[in-house]
Formats: structure tokens, sequence, C-alpha cells
């Protein structure tokens, strides 16, 4: 009974780790401004908010438009549907849910999520002065 | 034939949401001897019954099989041959192929005529390719003795033995009593002293409180 | 016990007090003050009881599963009745940090509920400690119960972690890494870091309290019964 | 006594054997293939008829196929383990053989059971669902054979537990939820890499994930089995 209980710990405890290793290697589903233009479906595009280009509400579509710049640093209009969420201006990141508009050349979004700084010691200067 | 098979159980107690069934419950038989298991309805026969055969576990206390080496590898399954008001066949099928498949799913291969022969002794064999829930009550119970002789065990666990039978379904069991003697131990749970011709040893689950 | 419960008491009101009453400023100069979080500002504060609820919600499932196992191993209701205590207020936590959670969600990301995974992980971890419960409620037999009910928790715990790793590739998370992170830094100043240790250390002390409580309460409960 | 077979051939030959009862009491009866097929074509002509003319994308499809899977396993797999606990043929089963004999007996019942189903489940789907289009038929062919096997394992083991309890029908789906929720997941993932037209080698990941699920949970089962199916 006892070694039967091992061994089946062990196998269990090998296995775990052998099927999350192939996924700790990849994260994926965020997409670059590349990776949603070419995508057909909706996709999570990440990026940073560029600051100098020009944003703002329309009142008469009720759209917030602003520019959005990934990691790689390539740039991508995004055409959000409603205001902007509270604390965009302070946002380190933000993420546009909806699909690219290849057409028009635009990303059109249903919702912006934003990533606020969760790091407290020394980046709240930084933060400070960038705002 | 295993003449040196015995059975000892030592303090055996069953407690059941939180409440005790029985508590010391010792016994010891050996091969040829029949013990009797009497109680009111209630006090545990056919839970002593079932912790006997392995489908349950006493809370406390140990119950070992013993006689040659071989014995206590042999998984308890197949040493023992029980006969008990809780125990059903598979209503869809015959009692020849409820025989078949109990053999088979003890590892073995069935033999057709042995299987027959089983039949014959229980008065069945006339309806061997019925489904068993065309049975009657009494075919039932003597369906059950098939079932529990097919694999020639050792031991024969009788709980309630005669119910539902008529006369001549009590002198089959007598008759399998008598030779299960020959070949083993025999338990028997019943408030029925008629059911036995003669007894070695006692266990009374009225006497404990 | 008296003294556990008074230094118990004492302690947590020190931490509730400390956690919603130390200033919080841009430049943090004496000991006594947070930095300022942009964005989230005095919001942050929820960071001192949403991180132990979500703590306390998985030291509660690993405690009631390790006494799930005990009773399989010795047949001792009263280790049933323990794992079943933990499970209760494992529930509570779990209801609680997800709760907490999701108001710190609106305030960081803009949304209650956003299927991160984090949140996903807790919303599976509500439901398996629901799925418990109704497992529970559903067998009578208590010695029946207990073996049951421990064996699907040790199900539950084996599948848990495939489910922490699937999620993050379905969505990435905007979750803060986890106190215990990777690169084993911790983003707080000393102050913080204090106010939130000894905030863990009382909500865990607080737990074990709780549960030793609901321990008693439950086996007289049963002993009436008999 | 003669010369005894080696255990493990005993213990083969008696799984196998439980397998055996099993579907020849299923074509007798039929209380779990009639209640499968049902579901499936209810399921799936619900769909056709809320879609009507227009076609759904593609990946709710691929999320939509499983979430028929799921549920059809739901009101069928449970049934070898409740069949034997309602009729009362539990404990004689239990006085035949060993816990682990049962329970790879009733996995294999459930599998085969599973793999029907979804095959079916799997043709209807070609046939109703225009819109259903697979590009990579290798990888879809192995995500549904591994998460028939995957199904098949942990409903089996909830199955053992709820046939125990008193309200099974409601009490299957609420257990096996979570448990079954990373296998769902990696299982849409893994259909939807299929008909994006994805190379064979790009789903590895999800089958290592699905294979490492399978044997966990088997492993887990079969030693926990025994605390479930004695009294």
């Amino acid at each position: 009974m006892k070694p039967k209980v091992i061994v089946a710990s062990v196998i269990v405890v090998a296995f775990i780790i052998f099927g999350s290793y192939s996924f700790l290697e990849s994260n994926v589903e965020y997409t670059d401004v590349a990776g949603a233009m070419k995508s057909q479906k909706k996709v999570q595009l990440k990026g940073e908010w560029i600051k100098e280009k020009e944003s703002g509400f329309d009142v008469k579509t009720s759209t917030f438009t602003f520019y959005l710049k990934d990691e790689s640093g390539r740039e991508c209009k995004v055409v959000l549907d409603g205001a902007a969420p509270n604390n965009f201006e302070l946002a380190l990141s933000v993420v546009a849910k909806g699909r690219y508009m290849s057409d028009e050349n635009y990303f059109h979004a249903t919702e912006v999520l934003t990533k606020c700084p969760s790091k407290y010691e020394a980046q709240a200067d930084e933060v400070k002065k960038n705002v | 034939m295993n003449t040196h098979l015995r059975i000892s159980a030592t303090n055996l107690k069953k407690v059941f949401n939180r409440r005790t069934i029985f508590r010391n419950i010792s016994f010891s038989v050996r091969f040829g001897e029949v013990l009797l298991v009497t109680g009111k309805n209630g006090s545990g026969k056919s839970t002593l019954v079932k912790i006997i055969s392995d489908v349950l576990s006493p809370s406390e206390g140990e119950i070992e099989f013993s006689g040659s080496d071989n014995v206590k590898t042999i998984a308890r399954a197949n040493l023992i041959g029980l006969v008990s008001p809780y125990l059903q066949m598979y209503d869809e099928f015959s009692a020849e192929e409820n025989l078949q498949y109990a053999l088979s799913i003890r590892g073995r291969t069935p033999d057709i005529s042995h299987i027959h022969e089983l039949l014959g002794k229980v008065f069945l064999f006339h309806r061997k390719s019925d489904p068993v829930r065309t049975y009657s009550s009494g075919m039932k119970q003597r369906m059950k003795y098939a079932f529990a002789l097919a694999h020639n065990p050792p031991v024969l666990l009788l709980d309630e033995p005669t119910s539902n039978l008529d006369t001549d379904g009590i002198a089959m069991v007598k008759q399998i009593m008598e030779e299960q003697t020959q070949i083993g131990i025999l338990i028997v749970a019943t408030n029925d002293l008629s059911d036995v011709d003669r007894f070695n040893a006692q266990v009374d689950l009225n006497a404990q409180t | 016990m008296n003294v556990f419960k008074t230094v118990l008491f004492v302690w947590m009101t020190a931490v509730i007090v400390l956690a919603l009453g130390l200033p919080m400023v841009a430049q943090p100069s004496t000991w006594y003050q947070f930095p300022i979080i942009p964005a989230l500002e005095e919001k942050a504060r929820i960071m001192f009881f949403h991180v132990p609820m979500a703590w306390l919600s998985v030291v509660a499932f690993v405690s009631s599963m390790v006494y799930g196992i005990k009773y399989l191993r010795k047949k001792n209701l009263d280790d049933d009745v323990r794992s079943a205590s933990a499970a209760g207020l494992g529930f509570l936590f779990c209801f609680l940090a997800t709760a907490t959670g999701a108001i710190w969600a609106k305030f960081s990301w803009g949304t209650y509920w956003n299927w991160d995974p984090r949140q996903t992980s807790i919303f599976v971890l509500l439901l398996i400690y629901g799925a418990y419960f109704a497992l529970r409620s559903a067998i009578e037999v208590e010695e029946k119960r207990a073996s049951l009910a421990a064996v699907y928790s040790i199900i539950a715990a084996v599948t848990m972690p495939f489910f922490m790793f699937i999620m993050p590739r379905i969505l990435s998370s905007l979750h803060p890494e986890p106190i215990l992170n990777t690169e084993g830094k911790v983003h707080m100043n000393t102050t913080m870091l204090i106010v939130f240790l000894s905030s863990l250390a009382g909500f865990t002390g607080l737990y074990f309290w709780m549960w030793r409580l609901q321990v008693r309460i439950q086996t007289s409960h049963l002993n009436r019964i008999n | 006594m003669r010369k005894p077979e080696a255990a493990w051939q005993q213990w083969l030959r008696s799984s196998i054997s439980i397998f055996r009862k099993d579907w020849h009491s299923e074509l007798r009866t039929r209380y779990a293939i009639s209640a499968l097929v049902m579901f499936v074509v209810t399921t799936i002509s619900i769909m056709v008829f809320a879609l009507g003319s227009e076609s759904a994308p593609v990946d709710v499809l691929s999320g939509m196929l499983w979430v028929v899977i799921f549920f059809a396993a739901m009101s069928g797999l449970s049934r070898t383990f409740v069949a034997e606990e309602e009729r009362g043929t539990a404990m004689t089963l239990q006085l035949l053989t060993s816990p682990s004999a049962i329970y790879f007996g009733k996995l294999f019942f459930n599998l085969v059971l599973m793999i029907g189903v979804n095959t079916f489940t799997v043709l209807l789907y070609a046939i109703f669902l225009n819109g259903f289009i697979v590009k990579t038929s290798s990888i879809f062919i192995i995500t549904i054979a591994l998460g028939s096997i995957g199904l098949a394992a942990s409903s089996t083991i909830i199955a053992a537990i709820i046939a125990k309890a008193n309200t099974k029908g409601t009490l299957y789906p609420v257990l096996s939820f979570p448990i079954l929720l990373p296998l769902l997941l990696t299982c849409i993932n893994a259909t939807r890499l299929a008909t994006e037209g994805a190379f064979l080698n790009e789903a590895t990941g999800e089958f290592q994930f699905l294979v490492s699920y399978i044997v966990v949970v088997v492993t887990a089962s079969s030693v926990l089995f025994e605390y479930i199916w004695k009294d």
C-alpha cells in the first residue's frame, strides 16, 4: 500500500512538471501591431500610449482616439467606443481589446484596460516626473 | 484442500456516524467448524458479515485468515463465498451469464459444464437462460448459492440463509452446509436457530452493549 | 489561549490602524510614510487586506487537503471536522479575496472583472470549494462523506496546477507579480513591507484562531446530536 | 492448487471482464448510449436552428464543439457507476475483484463510449455546421483522441464519487467542471489551432499538456479509487 502511494505521488508530481514545462516558455495571446493587422479575430493589443501625438474624445461619434506604440516601436491609431478610462493618463501600458480595420487603417477597440504601476519603490518618482 | 485454515478476529469494533454498532468482538474458527452469529435486528449481524468478507473495514481490531503460506497472499475475495440479502445479481443477465461473468471477473476461465452442474445443484438448470429479473425471490436466493459456490471457496458465509426459501430450498441449504464443513469453514448469521444443526463457536451480538 | 487572543486582538488593531492611517506622500521622508502610488493613491491600501485574503484561501485549501489525507490514512473523524472547517474558512477568505480583488481591479485596470488569469484561477478555486460543499451535503453517512470529500479535494488539488499553467497561455496577466516573484524582489518600501508582513502574519493568526474555534463548535454540535 | 497464474494476468483478465460485462449490459439496456446520442442530436440541432442561415465564426464553433462534448459526457458517463450503486450490485462486484481492476475496467468502458460519442459528434458537426472547417486534420484527430481519454479519465473518478451521493444528476457537472476546465480549455485551444491551419509541431505543447493531465488524473484516481469504493 505504502510504496504504491509513493510511486503514484512521484508520477503525479513528475507529470505536473512535464505538462507545465512546455507552457512556461511561451506566453502569447497579447499581440503587437503587426499581429493585430494580420489577425481576423478579436485580439488584445498591448502597448504604450504615445502622449506626444494627438488624442481626444469626439463628442459626435462618442469615441476616444489615441495613438499606441507597441514593444517593437510600431505605431497604430486606436479608436475606442466611449470615453477613456479614468486612470488612462497615468498608465504605464494599455491593452486595447478589439480588431484591426484594415480598410480604414485603425484599430477599433471596444474596451481599453490600463496597467497601472505596481512597483512601489523608486519608480514612484520617475512616474511622477513623466506625468 | 487447506486443512490448517483458520480465521481469527480480535476486538472488532464498528462505528457508523459516531454510533458504535458493536465492539470487542473476538472469535476463532478452524477448518471443519461452524461459527454462528446471532443478534437482534440492528445489532450488526450483516455489518459483521461484511467485515469478514472484506466489503467493509472494521473501525478497530483485526481479522486474520491463516493456514498454509499462500492464504495470506490470496485476495480475501477468492477465499470467501457470500450469500446475503444485500447481495444482488445483474438482473438483465441470465443465471448462466451471471456465473460466467462472476468467474471471469475473478480472473478465472469459466467452465460451462461446472456452471451447469452448479445450476443443477440449486434447481435452476431449467431456467438457466432466462434473465434473473424474471425469477421469483426464492429462485433469486437459490441463485445466490450458485454464485457463492462458483469458485469453490474454502469459507462460506451465509447471512439469513433460508430467507424466501421453501422446504425443498431449506433442504438444499442444509445439504450445502453439510458439504461445506467437509471442505472448509462455515459461518452462519441468523436468528433462526433451526437453520443450523450444530455449531462450534458463537458470537452473540446481543450480549455486548 | 487567552493570551493568544489578547495578542491577536492588539496586533490586528495595530495592523488595521497603521494600514489605513499612515500617511501616503509623494516623497517619503520619515519612516512612517508610505510612498504614493500614481493613479492608485490611497486606494493602494487595499493591498494590505487583499493579499492576506488570497494567501489564506490557499492556506485553507492546503490544510483542508492535508487533513483529508490524514483522515484517509487514520480514519479519525476529528480530522474530517478539521478538514471541513478549514474548507469553510477557505471559502470565506476566497470570497473576500475575489471581492477585494475586483475592487482593486476597478481602480487599477478600469473594470471589475476581466477574466484575467489570476481572477479566473480564484474563480475556479471558488467553484472547487462550492463543489466540495455540495458533495458534503449530499452524503449522509459521516464516514463516507469524509472519505469522498477528501478524495475530491485531492483530485482537485492535482489538477489545479494545470490550470495555473494553462491560463497564462490563453491570456497574459495584468495582475502584479506575486510577492514571492521570480526575480526575488520586493517592490515596497520598508514601512509598507513591515505593515504588509504584519498584516499577513496577523491574518494567518486570525485564521488559525477561527479554525480552532470552528472545529470546537462542529465537534460539540456533533456530540450533542449523539 | 495448480500452478497459479501471475497476479497481473489475473488482474488484466478481471478488468477486461468488467469491461465486457458492462458492454454486454449496455447493449441489452442501452441506458448510456441512448442518453448520449439523444443529447448530441438535440444540442447540435438547437445550434443549427439558432444559427439559421448565418454562419458562426470558426473559433466560436470550435469552442461550442467542446461544450457539446462536455455536456454529452455529463449526461452519459456517470451511468456505469450509478447503475451498480442503484441496483445494489456494487457489493457483488466488490466481492469479485480488487478496486483497481474495477477502476480500469470502468475507465476502459467510459473511454470506448467517449470515443464513440465524440466521433459521432464530430460527424454531425461536419455535416450540419458548414462554417466548421478543419485545416490541419492531424492536430484535430489527436486532440479529439486525447480529449476523449482525458474526459473519460476524470469523469470516471467523479462518477465513482457521485454514485455514493444522493443528488447524483445535478452533482455530476458541479464536481466535474473545475476538474475538467484545464482539459477543456486546452482542447479548445488545440482545436482552434487545427482550424487556423497551424503546423503539427505548433501543437506539441498542447499535446504534452494533455498527456500529462491524463497521466496525473489516472494515477491519482487509481490510488484514490479504493477509498471511494470500499465503505
